[in-house]
């Protein structure tokens, strides 16, 4: 068994090898169309030479999607007139789908390397371990994979995009209101914090000027790295949330609810004072600032803050929390200080909404105040619901679904449809939604306990499809 | 005789769909960009009415390799910042090759980036803030920008009314007001005239504080180049508060929604627009008589312009935004987005609300605006006159 | 000082009416609240649907049938929505609850967007109370001087009938002690209905004045003056009318000062500001009595 | 004095116009285990309040191992109505938290049984360690403490020994027994490692062989760990059989106190008593 296994990881490593041989190899396109695209027809075909030398362009420009589209019509349009042998097609093969094949090649590695791992080490734990590698190990390259193939702008990235951050909102939110049993309706004031400070501090200084057209450029006039960025992002909201917490947190639940609320909303004034223009721009848009092009920066951000929630809400201090959701009294005649935890989970969770302000920011391309109304904080509030107050792997499971069936799989309710002359009825501009809250309300009044209840996905229940949520978390 | 009547019936289903399998070389999917709901709904919904006039004028477009049928995908951004990514996307998505829109500049500025991505151009129709093409590569667009139009303005308020004092009234965080705004009182205070500006939030409903304050400052014109929504609430309770200063506004106000608000009152509402109904030019006219003909054999359609056949300047420009992409897809000769992006800013059009063509950052170049005045007896627009660069700069 | 005001009238104006309409609003959260123990987040979009339906049938009917119509109609969603989102949630945990009201306010607010394509509405005009009048120097609307008037008579009444009748009776205890006024014997649904009939019609008739002034109807419209009303139910005592009434009018006034000084920025977030203020120094409002929780 | 470990000086507790509690003056030394009988309402839950902290007495003095844990007087707006008949004010107002004083080293557990309902027995008693746990949050998180945790779960587990419920630890605490769930109260109470136990009515609605066991099981739980116990109950043979000495309360005054014997032969505990029937 064991010699079994080492075998077959060397084997994958020999194969992952090539494929990276290969990968890195064809990456020459131009010499490559100089093979493939005879010299004497391109004389006589204007066309075929306008697409080559589009191709070139596009190369010069280092612009690589450009360059996909461009080769991909060449070689549909002008297929009778190019010419290649086996190895030219090898290699445009590899050419067009290099990234694919790195990919694919790395997560090989990855797997041989578990392999071994797992025939060396026999302990459970450290099967589980590997396990997890290798489910984390698939979900990444996976998304990578599918990315390059559909291409980044296509609705099923946009769907993974967004999920990606909102399932981060969810579990923060989570956080709150399913383990510590604070209702907060703050949301949309932190994430608004989060999203502004990052932007303030990415915009690049050369579109500055035009971004602050009101206020001469604004007074912020340099950039941090996107990373330090995002994390000022968590700590703004974290001080804000802070400071709101210190008088509110004391207030009983619907109380709460109603106050953290007000707050959001008088945050969402502030940020849009004129006042503050050479900042926040006023109530002008924020854009032209750093934005991600790849669906796996998202899904690693909210992954590592998914993952350190569920290990903070795993750890004593997260017993504590759901203590105080059980019974206060009783927690408190427990030695636990009720202020300063609620203190603690408000700050936190308001650190991680904060972030994933950010990542919505950049995911939107731009950012305006007007947009972090209360109707979303419900709507993450809702995804939370219908997950499960309480489970993590919930929140993250709703957030998926949520996004995709509003953005994506619910549309075609929108569009008025005929079947023939067949007119159907109901379909037009807002169907969707309609048909959307009507689910949510099904849920609220009749899956109390939301998808996941309080449960989380087990390692037992390995089968589960979209696992993967919750292997980040 | 069941199953007889069903076969009928499945075939009677089916003729139209063999009715459009005709030989086309192709489609070429136009994505249209609007809103169809939000503050901005009234607006878009006409302005998309031109496009589809225009489509229904010229539903195919001819290439070198054949002739393409035009296939109009349309998505509603609901006038809302944030929900015009993902509108955008869609278009991205679906392959438009290239994407007509928006009414209302926020959305589109929203969008820029989203488009530049996906590598599609995008045609802006009546969303006149600078910043929609400024930086953004592939945005172009076939109006005046506000700078002028605001310009245009200030001079009008001093002319018409010489008004030394104005009061500016814009929506809170919405680009084309807050833009506008502050190009008129630029020009304004150039003038000499001194301004008072105000910002409501988006929801508001109560106007008359903000009127009461423009009183009080004792300004002559109150500029409120507000979207349609709010346009006709603050109509009203100018109305009804008495307010007799005349009131100034942008291409939005150019609308059907305006006349009804305004109907039965004494309040002189004077707007700048691109195009004016009265046009008599022979291309404008011909328009004019076929949208109206086009509109009137349709309740929806004509729904959608506000229950009336009055031709909005949007809708002009939409269709001339329409025919000018056409022109785009013959240039390059082929409806893929590179080829597009590479040959649209040669493109020249000879439209219905004159002659198009764009200058380095894509805005095209024009330099004259036509200024309305609401009619409250007849519940229709008069033109006043035809201002341009030229008559403000002596 | 007849400069002063002469130019400060119309705000004052402008404060009174919008005060009195949030009034209408506030008694139906405040009532509900203090029977309940929930804030009832659709009741600002139950305002706004009064508003639509009212624009819907007068386009077909005449007013005098249109009028009593919408009322019933409202008051017939109110109940509605409290039978089917909230009376299966009786036994539920209150934030279980304050969910579901949320949820409703989404479904109307959708709905309301479908069923009008997301377009403002003009609000018909009601002879008489839209005519305008003018008042020294400031001209306005009939419904503005009629608006607390108005509201007070109502008020008036609905005290009487909590105080002097027995439905009323039943309500004062249940909203002491829910499960004692149970054991009593009180049929607690038949009051909450009530209680939801009542709010309801306030909004009907409050929905009538304020859109009447504001002419434009959108899916959301409501859910400003909404929360709006329930700050001034917090900021009055919550579960006492008179406090309501009373929150709401300076709610309603202050905004138009903050507005009249130029902060038009934060005249929504003043209120809140209020409301947090109000929670944290004086939970219990200016008329609300003290409440103990039981260890 | 130096063996006292619990005293309350004057407690009076007001609530409006009603006295739960009047002038409550008792001591509890060192290793003994000590019982406040009375009937319904005689105020003794509200005492057992006013120690752990859960709200101030209107006026006297708590002492834990003579340091001072609560200490009150009436507010200006109490003076007026105040009706106790203890009228000496102590000067200095102190208030600790319940879960100070819980860190003090005092655990209690409630008559209507209190505990974390969607936990397992185990995380029930391991929610208890953690004011033991010296750790912050982030060497929580990225789990620097693991000796800390590892030490805490074996508590846990001795505990959960003691009360004997370790066979189900991972049920779901209120899946549990009656009997046993009071136990699981008292292993929690104990995991926060006690000087002083105080027990509500941890007999109630047990039947006569499970309050003989819990007797026992007290005495063992109190040589254990050496603890000083102080508890309310009715069982009157409970409260005979394990306490040193008894201290009878009704309406809200002392009326007697003493050894069991003593408080059994007191006329007026006889009175308080008479007609009452408890069980």
């Amino acid at each position: 068994m064991k010699a079994f296994k080492i075998i077959l990881s060397l084997l994958l490593v020999v194969l992952a090898g090539f494929l990276i041989f290969y990968s890195i190899n064809a990456s020459d396109l131009s010499t490559l169309l100089e093979d493939i695209v005879p010299q004497e027809t391109m004389q006589q075909d204007k066309g075929l030479q306008k697409a080559v030398k589009r191709i070139n362009d596009s190369l010069a420009e280092a612009n690589q999607d450009k360059t996909l589209r461009s080769l991909n019509r060449l070689l549909e349009d002008f297929s009778d007139k190019i010419q290649m042998d086996a190895e030219a097609k090898l290699d445009l093969f590899f050419y067009r789908n290099n990234k694919v094949t790195l990919a694919f090649a790395l997560f090989i590695l990855i797997l041989s390397a578990a392999l071994i791992a797992s025939a060396l080490l026999k302990q459970q734990k450290y099967q589980k371990a590997i396990i997890m590698a290798v489910l984390i190990a698939m979900l990444y390259s996976g998304i990578y994979i599918v990315e390059n193939l559909v291409g980044s702008n296509s609705m099923l990235m946009t769907v993974l995009k967004k999920g990606a951050i909102y399932a981060l909102l969810a579990v923060s939110m989570n956080l709150l209101n399913g383990f510590t049993g604070l209702f907060s309706l703050g949301q949309a004031g932190f994430m608004l914090i989060g999203a502004y400070t990052y932007a303030i501090f990415t915009i690049d200084p050369a579109s500055r000027a035009q971004v602050y057209q009101y206020y001469d450029g604004g007074l912020v006039q340099f950039t941090l790295p996107v990373m330090v960025a995002i994390i000022l992002a968590g700590l703004a909201a974290a001080f804000f949330a802070f400071l709101i917490g210190l008088p509110v947190l004391r207030l009983k639940s619907d109380y709460l609810a109603i106050a953290t609320l007000g707050f959001a909303e008088i945050i969402r004034a502030i940020f849009q004072y004129d006042g503050l223009g050479p900042i926040t721009n006023g109530s002008n848009l924020l854009r032209k600032f750093t934005t991600f092009n790849t669906a796996l920066f998202p899904f690693a951000v909210s992954g590592i803050c998914i993952a350190l929630i569920a290990l903070l809400i795993n750890s004593t201090y997260g017993r504590s929390f759901k203590a105080i959701r059980d019974d206060e009294v009783a927690a408190e005649a427990m030695g636990i200080n009720l202020f300063v935890h609620k203190q603690l989970a408000f700050v936190t969770s308001s650190f991680f909404a904060g972030i994933g302000g950010a990542l919505l920011a950049m995911y939107q391309t731009t950012v305006q105040a007007a947009a972090f109304t209360s109707a979303m904080t419900y709507e993450i509030l809702l995804i939370v619901v219908i997950g499960g107050m309480g489970s993590i792997s919930g929140s993250v499971l709703a957030s998926f679904l949520f996004v995709a069936s509003s953005e994506w799989w619910l549309r075609f309710l929108d569009n008025v449809t005929y079947i023939g002359t067949f007119k159907v009825p109901l379909l037009r501009s807002g169907f969707r939604m309609v048909v959307f809250s009507v689910i949510i309300m099904a849920v609220v009044l009749f899956y109390r306990k939301g998808i996941m209840g309080d449960k989380e996905f087990s390692l037992k229940r390995l089968l589960e499809p979209r696992k993967g949520g919750k292997r980040r978390g | 005789m069941k199953k007889f009547l069903s076969l009928i019936l499945i075939l009677a289903m089916l003729l139209p769909t063999m009715a459009l399998a005709e030989d086309y070389a192709g489609e070429i999917v136009i994505g249209i960009y609007e809103p169809a709901s939000g503050p901005n709904g009234a607006g878009g919904k006409q302005e998309t009415l031109g496009i589809y006039y225009a489509n229904y004028v010229a539903p195919t477009v001819e290439l070198s390799d054949g002739v393409y049928k035009v296939k109009l995908v349309e998505v509603d951004n609901q006038s809302s910042n944030d929900k015009a990514p993902s509108a955008a996307q869609q278009l991205v998505s679906e392959g438009s090759s290239i994407v007509l829109g928006s009414y209302g500049s926020g959305v589109s500025i929203a969008a820029a980036d989203i488009f530049d991505a996906g590598g599609v151009v995008a045609i802006g129709i009546s969303c006149t803030n600078p910043q929609v093409t400024l930086g953004n590569p592939l945005y172009y667009r076939i109006c005046y920008l506000d700078p002028f139009q605001g310009t245009v303005l200030a001079n009008f308020a001093k002319d018409e009314f010489n008004a030394t004092k104005a009061y500016t009234l814009a929506q809170l965080g919405n680009d084309y007001d807050v833009g506008l705004a502050h190009y008129f009182s630029k020009a304004f205070e150039e003038l000499g005239g001194e301004v008072k500006g105000e910002e409501f939030p988006l929801g508001t409903s109560d106007f008359t504080a903000y009127l009461t304050s423009a009183v009080n400052s004792g300004a002559e014109v109150i500029f409120a180049p507000t979207s349609t929504e709010f346009a006709s609430q603050i109509i009203t309770q100018a109305a009804a508060n008495g307010i007799t200063i005349p009131i100034l506004a942008g291409d939005t106000w150019d609308s059907s929604v305006i006349l009804k608000a305004a109907e039965g009152t004494d309040l002189s509402i004077s707007v700048s627009t691109f195009f004016d109904e009265g046009d008599t030019g022979a291309a404008a006219a011909e328009f004019v008589k076929g949208f109206k003909a086009w509109l009137n054999d349709n309740p929806e359609k004509l729904a959608n312009n506000g229950g009336n056949d009055i031709v909005a300047a949007v809708s002009a420009l939409g269709y001339d935004g329409y025919m000018v992409a056409l022109e785009a897809l013959k240039l390059a000769d082929s409806g893929d987005r590179d080829d597009i992006a590479d040959t649209v800013a040669e493109v020249t059009y000879e439209g219905v609300t004159g002659f198009i063509a764009f200058d380095e950052n894509g805005d095209a170049k024009r330099d004259q605006a036509f200024i309305i005045k609401s009619d409250n007896e007849t519940a229709s627009w008069k033109f006043v006159k035809v201002q341009s660069v030229s008559d403000i700069s002596k | 000082m007849y400069d002063f005001i002469n130019a400060n009238l119309p705000y004052l104006l402008a404060g009174i009416s919008v005060g009195g309409q949030y009034a209408l609003i506030a008694i139906g959260y405040t009532m509900v609240y203090g029977i309940l123990r929930l804030i009832n987040f659709a009741h600002g979009d139950v305002f706004t649907a009064a508003a639509y339906a009212m624009v819907y049938m007068n386009a077909t009917l005449p007013l005098y049938i249109s009028l009593p119509l919408t009322i019933i109609f409202t008051v017939v969603l109110g109940y509605t929505v409290e039978r089917v989102a909230y009376k299966p949630l009786r036994s539920a945990p209150r934030m279980s609850i304050m969910i579901s009201a949320i949820g409703v306010s989404y479904l109307l607010q959708n709905l309301m967007w479908y069923i009008t394509g997301g377009l403002a509405q003009q609000y018909p005009t009601i002879p008489w109370i839209s005519n305008t009048v003018t008042i020294l120097t400031a001209t306005t609307k009939m419904v503005t001087l009629i608006t607390p008037v108005l509201t007070l008579v109502l008020v008036l009444l609905l005290v009487q009938l909590i105080n002097h009748t027995k439905i009323g009776m039943a309500m004062r205890a249940v909203s002491k002690d829910f499960e004692t006024s149970r054991l009593m014997g009180i049929k607690i649904d038949n009051v909450i209905s009530v209680t939801f009939v009542i709010g309801s019609f306030l909004a009907a008739i409050g929905s009538m004045l304020y859109f009447t002034n504001y002419t434009a109807v959108t899916p959301t419209s409501g859910a400003m003056p909404g929360l709006k009303a329930f700050v001034a139910a917090v900021f009055g005592g919550i579960g006492s009318i008179p406090g309501a009434v009373i929150g709401a009018f300076i709610i309603g006034i202050a905004e138009n000062i903050i507005k009249a000084v130029g902060l038009t920025t934060f005249s929504d977030a003043f209120t809140f500001a209020l409301l947090i203020f109000v929670l944290i120094f004086k939970p219990t409002g200016l008329f609300g009595e003290v409440t103990h929780e039981k260890v | 004095m130096a063996n006292n470990v619990l005293r309350l000086k004057n407690i009076t507790m007001q609530f409006g116009g009603v006295l739960a509690v009047d002038n409550f003056s008792i001591e509890v030394n060192q290793n003994e285990i000590v019982a406040i009988i009375g009937p319904n309402g005689a105020g003794k839950t509200t005492a057992f309040n006013c120690i752990t902290g859960i709200y101030p007495p209107t006026n006297g003095q708590v002492f834990f191992e003579d340091k001072l844990i609560v200490s009150s007087q009436p507010s200006k707006k109490m003076k007026s109505i105040y009706a106790g008949s203890n009228k000496d004010f102590p000067e200095e107002k102190v208030c600790l938290t319940p879960d100070q004083i819980t860190k003090l080293g005092m655990a209690r557990t409630f008559q209507n049984i209190r505990l974390f309902k969607t936990q397992t027995v185990f995380e029930n008693v391991l929610i208890a360690t953690h004011l033991h746990q010296k750790c912050n949050v982030f060497s929580a998180v990225f789990r620097l403490n693991s000796l800390q945790e590892k030490a805490a779960r074996k508590h846990a587990t001795e505990m959960l020994e003691v009360v004997g419920l370790l066979d189900v630890k991972d049920e779901l605490a209120t899946s549990l027994p009656y009997g046993q769930q009071r136990r699981l109260e008292i292993a929690r109470a104990l995991a926060t490692k006690p000087k002083l136990l105080l027990l509500d009515e941890p007999a109630a609605g047990m039947n006569p062989q499970e309050t003989a066991e819990l007797a026992q099981f007290i005495k063992q739980v109190k040589e254990r760990f050496n603890l000083t116990v102080l508890l309310i109950e009715h069982h009157m043979d409970l409260v005979m059989s394990i306490s040193d000495r008894i201290y009878v309360i009704d309406f809200g005054r002392l009326i007697s106190h003493g050894t069991p014997q003593q408080v059994q032969d007191d006329p007026k505990v006889i009175a308080a008593y008479l007609g009452e029937d408890e069980e």
